[in-house]
């Protein structure tokens, strides 16, 4: 079973690049710092290309026993079809992050070590590794160690501003998240308790529907949710996202929030099959179809820009949680089809919602405010900016083309074929209600009456070119072809039914 | 010959518990700090004295008793050094 | 009764008491403490359930208490930041409301 | 048997008691003194379990390291008397209903347990000789589950980092604002000059014995940071400006170290982590004394705070 396979140090790779990074940082000092990133993003990258490689080809998982020690007593990693589909889309949102930050963050050579600089790429490197140890991790204690990680590196992100209201909203978010944190470890124990193992594979084969399973499995989920921000634990997002520095911002919203929910699909597909329950996976629909109700209209109410996006995140959230009811105890073709809708609206808003913070960042930027009501002609001046918006906002309302159309239209396929239409009501007033806040911003900036606005300082074109990059990765998910996906479906011999 | 050592422990160790307790009512019936300091530096050097040299008959090596024995001198050095501290601090409140 | 379900029930009672804490202390240091006896329940279920494992002439499972060593440093350094996120926001504002007014029907869920 | 669990019944009694103490204390000074004497407690029932690995690092960090800091807090805080009062009385009515229903659950699972014990320590004697350590928590840290072990140095690494980045642009280079109290003859000093060599021989000897016996890194780091701040506080060595190379050399060198090992294994021993077999505890007793070394310094740092003065040239 669980033994080490050809490429299997890849996943080692994955982990520890981003680590030795940091690790040299701290020896050397921060005016290193430019060019130890210079060599670590394309390393780390270029690993999570052979990884997604490998399992692409081989169509085969990748597994690797740290130290040699098999589970239950040592730790595995294993990668799947939904790990390598993370994370090369992480590798790509992370490397355009670096660039698009290069500059803001950039170390000055002859000068003294500074603040920012140093902090700020040293989270993105611990975050890179965190959430790979995540994508990775086949053990639930492993993960718990991988999920601080996480923690701890996107917190000091959002106050990285240092103003009162980043420090509140940065405490706010730790104190969920370490809540969080804690729920998931009591779950972990009973875990343990009841089966001795916490290898996701061994306990797979082991969990029966009984009351410890059950009720590690509630405060694992409930913990998760904390940190995934789902609705209604979703008050620390907003101000945490939209104080951090834009760059932040963008990689908080579109791939640290993900994280957990990875480790929420994993706990329900993978280390516990024989709990699926579809009550359980209906209350997790509805409340994320309440993430996507409340998420969308608060985001209509907002004044500024940078909170209108991280709003839109709360409901963008509640799309992947139809992953459940609609893949759970439903029939072939439309359990898979589900699957693959559910996991390529993750993508596609990674993609869309990063574009999109980055355009909002470099809005604030050139203007020197976010305030929506005085957006007024910003079209004009920063059209590229104001197109990359437009796009990234295409794919989360789900107009094709874009991976958001695509995703959302096989949930709904699925939603109907299976007869829950209910939940295709609620995509598709959330996708008019995206539409709202979308356009409301859209026409403030290309209205024709308004002044062409006074510009505080002026954006590289190079940012904006990696926004607009990004939102095209968001629109060309767009072009997967409307069936199960093969590459999600890696490693996963019980949701049958698939072409190969 | 155990059965001495044992009734040894006994009494010793019950002699310091019984310092302890009454140390604990002091520091909470004594009516000011520097009294109540008396009453906890008292409970520590005694008590905790008592104890150790209770305990010194039931281990089985030399190591273990000489571990035990500096366990007491350290508390007892460190105890004082911070009783210290404090009466200080509180005379200086007083006079202030 | 014995050791393990004494020692059970109390690890159950202090998760109990740390998440009402967490909920309805307002102050952020307090906040903190309840965090920290939330994490020592938790801990103690480790304990109990290693103490329940007792095998190969081991008091306990080593499994699970080296997970709570882990633990406890992963618990203190979360202290660590929050402390000083609380010390700096206070620097900053002078006062440490946390402003939790709307933050709290949401953390009723969390248990 | 009964004797003890008449004790086991008086010790859970008591740490349940000064746990809703520390919760519901009106001020937030008493919480937090009675929080420390929790910790103490908390050790104690540690042995009770058979852990003495863990009350040593409960002590030494749950009680010790955490109290200190938060009552740094508090006297910066300089918080009096009672503060903010408690949530509304319905929240608190439905929190506690809630907190209770959590607790009753958990402890059904305990008193009523589905399944026979479960265990790995078998596998775990069975397998701990090819390690060359004795102690088998050790074992478990830094053989069969060092992957956890090494991540959660980056863990700790990461949060000094988030210390030291609430600190505003200017004094990023800076001195932490530990409160020194330097004053020539005063008891203090006398007590930092005497404390710390007995202080530093105890760490050697908790890390050294950590692989046979109870004791290791974690702990020995815990007394070796604790002596260091007594050293700084009373004023006998400076407190140093965070991007002193020495300082940042020896945060790094524990972690580096445990990974330059493990990246090592890969080649001499076919995996990443893997010891070979006949230097197995040498390799072991290096890494725990370079971690003793790094976490020392990391948690001495985390509790100086961070940089609040700039750095005299």
């Amino acid at each position: 079973m669980a033994s080490t396979t050809p490429g299997g140090l890849l996943l080692v790779m994955a982990i520890i690049i981003p680590v030795v990074g940091i690790l040299i940082q701290f020896m050397l000092g921060g005016r290193f710092v430019n060019r130890i990133v210079f060599v670590v993003l394309p390393a780390s990258f270029a690993v999570s290309v052979s990884i997604f490689a490998m399992i692409w080809s081989s169509g085969e998982p990748l597994v690797y026993v740290v130290g040699g020690w098999d589970p239950p007593l040592g730790i595995a990693l294993r990668a799947d079809g939904i790990s390598a589909a993370m994370i090369l889309t992480t590798a790509i949102v992370i490397c355009a992050t670096g660039i698009f930050a290069r500059q803001e963050f950039s170390q000055p050579d002859d000068a003294p070590e500074a603040r920012a600089p140093f902090v700020f790429w040293a989270l993105l490197l611990a975050i890179w590794s965190a959430l790979n140890a995540i994508f990775l991790g086949a053990d639930l204690f492993n993960l718990y160690v991988a999920l601080e990680l996480l923690t701890f590196a996107a917190v000091p992100l959002v106050c990285l501003k240092g103003s009162e209201a980043t420090f509140k909203a940065a405490l706010r978010y730790l104190l969920f998240a370490l809540l969080g944190s804690m729920l998931y470890l009591l779950g972990t124990a009973m875990l343990y308790g009841g089966y001795g193992t916490l290898d996701i594979a061994l306990l797979s084969k082991q969990v029966r529907p009984e009351p410890v399973a059950w009720v590690a499995a509630c405060l694992m989920t409930m913990g998760l949710l904390a940190k995934t921000a789902l609705f209604p634990l979703h008050l620390w997002l907003p101000p945490a996202h939209a104080g951090a520095p834009a760059a932040g911002s963008a990689v908080l919203s579109a791939l640290v929030v993900k994280g957990s929910f990875f480790l929420i699909a994993r706990l329900w597909f993978d280390a516990m099959p024989g709990l699926r329950d579809p009550a359980a996976a209906q209350l997790l629909a509805i409340m994320g179809s309440a993430a996507i109700l409340f998420g969308s209209v608060l985001a209509l109410r907002q004044q500024r820009l940078k909170l209108l996006v991280a709003y839109s995140t709360v409901a963008q959230i509640g799309y992947l949680f139809f992953l459940f009811p609609l893949v759970i105890g439903a029939a072939e073709p439309w359990s898979g089809l589900a699957w693959t809708g559910g996991w390529l609206q993750l993508l596609s808003h990674a993609f869309a919602k990063a574009a999109m913070f980055m355009a909002a960042g470099l809005i604030a930027e050139a203007l020197g405010h976010d305030r929506i009501a005085d957006l007024g002609g910003v079209g004009r001046v920063l059209p590229l900016t104001l197109v990359t918006f437009g796009l990234a906002g295409l794919s989360l309302m789900g107009v094709p083309p874009s991976g958001g159309f695509t995703a959302k239209w096989m949930l709904l396929l699925a939603s109907i074929m299976e007869g829950q239409w209910w939940w295709s009501l609620v995509m598709l007033a959330g996708g008019l209600l995206a539409g709202g806040y979308v356009f409301m911003v859209l026409g403030k900036a290309f209205s024709a009456a308004a002044e062409k606005p006074a510009i505080a300082m002026p954006v590289a074109r190079s940012r904006e070119v990696i926004a607009l990059a990004l939102a095209l990765c968001a629109i060309s998910l767009g072009f997967v072809p409307l069936q199960p996906s093969e590459l999600l479906q890696i490693g996963r011999p019980e949701i049958p039914g698939v072409v190969r | 010959m155990n059965i001495v050592l044992d009734i040894f422990t006994i009494a010793a160790v019950s002699a310091g518990a019984f310092v302890f307790m009454a140390g604990t009512v002091g520091l909470l019936r004594f009516p000011d700090e520097l009294t109540r300091l008396h009453a906890l530096t008292k409970a520590d050097n005694l008590g905790l004295g008592l104890i150790v040299f209770g305990l010194l008959p039931q281990m089985d090596n030399m190591f273990a008793a000489l571990k035990l024995i500096s366990v007491w001198l350290l508390v007892q050095f460190s105890g004082a050094m911070v009783t210290q501290l404090i009466a200080r601090t509180i005379r200086r409140g007083m006079n202030a | 009764m014995n050791v393990v379900m004494l020692f059970g029930i109390c690890a159950a009672v202090l998760v109990g008491l740390g998440l009402f804490g967490l909920i309805v202390r307002p102050h952020p240091l307090r906040k903190i403490l309840a965090l920290n006896v939330l994490s020592s329940g938790v801990f103690l279920l480790f304990g109990v359930i290693a103490r329940r494992g007792t095998a190969a002439g081991l008091g306990g499972d080593p499994v699970p208490q080296a997970m709570v060593i882990t633990g406890i440093v992963v618990a203190f350094s979360s202290t660590a930041m929050a402390v000083a996120l609380v010390l700096r926001l206070f620097k900053e504002s002078g006062a440490v409301t946390l402003d939790v007014a709307e933050a709290e029907p949401a953390k009723r869920d969390g248990g | 048997m009964t004797m003890d669990i008449v004790f086991d019944i008086g010790l859970v009694a008591l740490l349940i008691s000064i746990a809703v103490w520390s919760i519901v204390a009106r001020d937030a000074f008493s919480a937090i003194m009675i929080f420390m004497v929790y910790g103490l407690l908390l050790s104690l029932a540690w042995v009770r379990l058979a852990a003495v690995d863990i009350a040593l690092t409960e002590a030494a960090i749950g009680a010790g390291v955490t109290g200190m800091l938060l009552l740094n807090a508090l006297a910066r805080l300089r918080m009096t008397g009672s503060d903010a009062a408690p949530a509304a009385l319905p929240l608190r009515i439905a929190a506690g209903v809630l907190c209770m229903l959590v607790s009753a659950a958990l402890s059904a699972l305990v008193l009523f347990p589905s399944g026979e014990p479960t265990t790995l320590a078998p596998a775990v004697m069975a397998r701990l000789g090819e390690s060359g350590l004795e102690n088998p928590v050790a074992g478990v840290l830094f053989v069969f589950r060092s992957l956890d072990t090494l991540l959660e140095k980056v863990v700790l690494l990461l949060a000094l980092l988030a210390v030291w980045s609430l600190a505003p642009d200017g004094l990023w280079g800076g001195i932490p604002g530990l409160r020194v109290f330097a004053e020539k003859k005063s008891v203090l000093v006398f007590l930092a000059q005497t404390l710390p060599p007995i202080g530093i021989m105890v760490a050697i000897y908790m890390c050294w014995v950590g692989a046979s016996e109870p004791g290791g890194a974690f702990q020995g780091g815990a007394v070796l940071a604790a002596m260091w701040i007594l050293v700084m506080v009373a004023g006998l060595r400076k407190v140093p400006s965070i991007d002193s190379q020495s300082v940042r050399l020896a945060m790094a060198v524990g972690p580096v170290v445990f990974l330059a090992i493990g990246i090592a294994g890969i080649f001499v021993a076919n995996s990443f982590l893997a010891y070979p077999s006949d230097y197995a505890k040498p390799l072991i007793v290096v890494i725990e004394a370079t971690l003793t070394l790094s976490i020392g310094v990391t948690l001495g740092l985390l509790a100086a705070g961070p940089p609040e003065k700039v750095q005299q040239p």
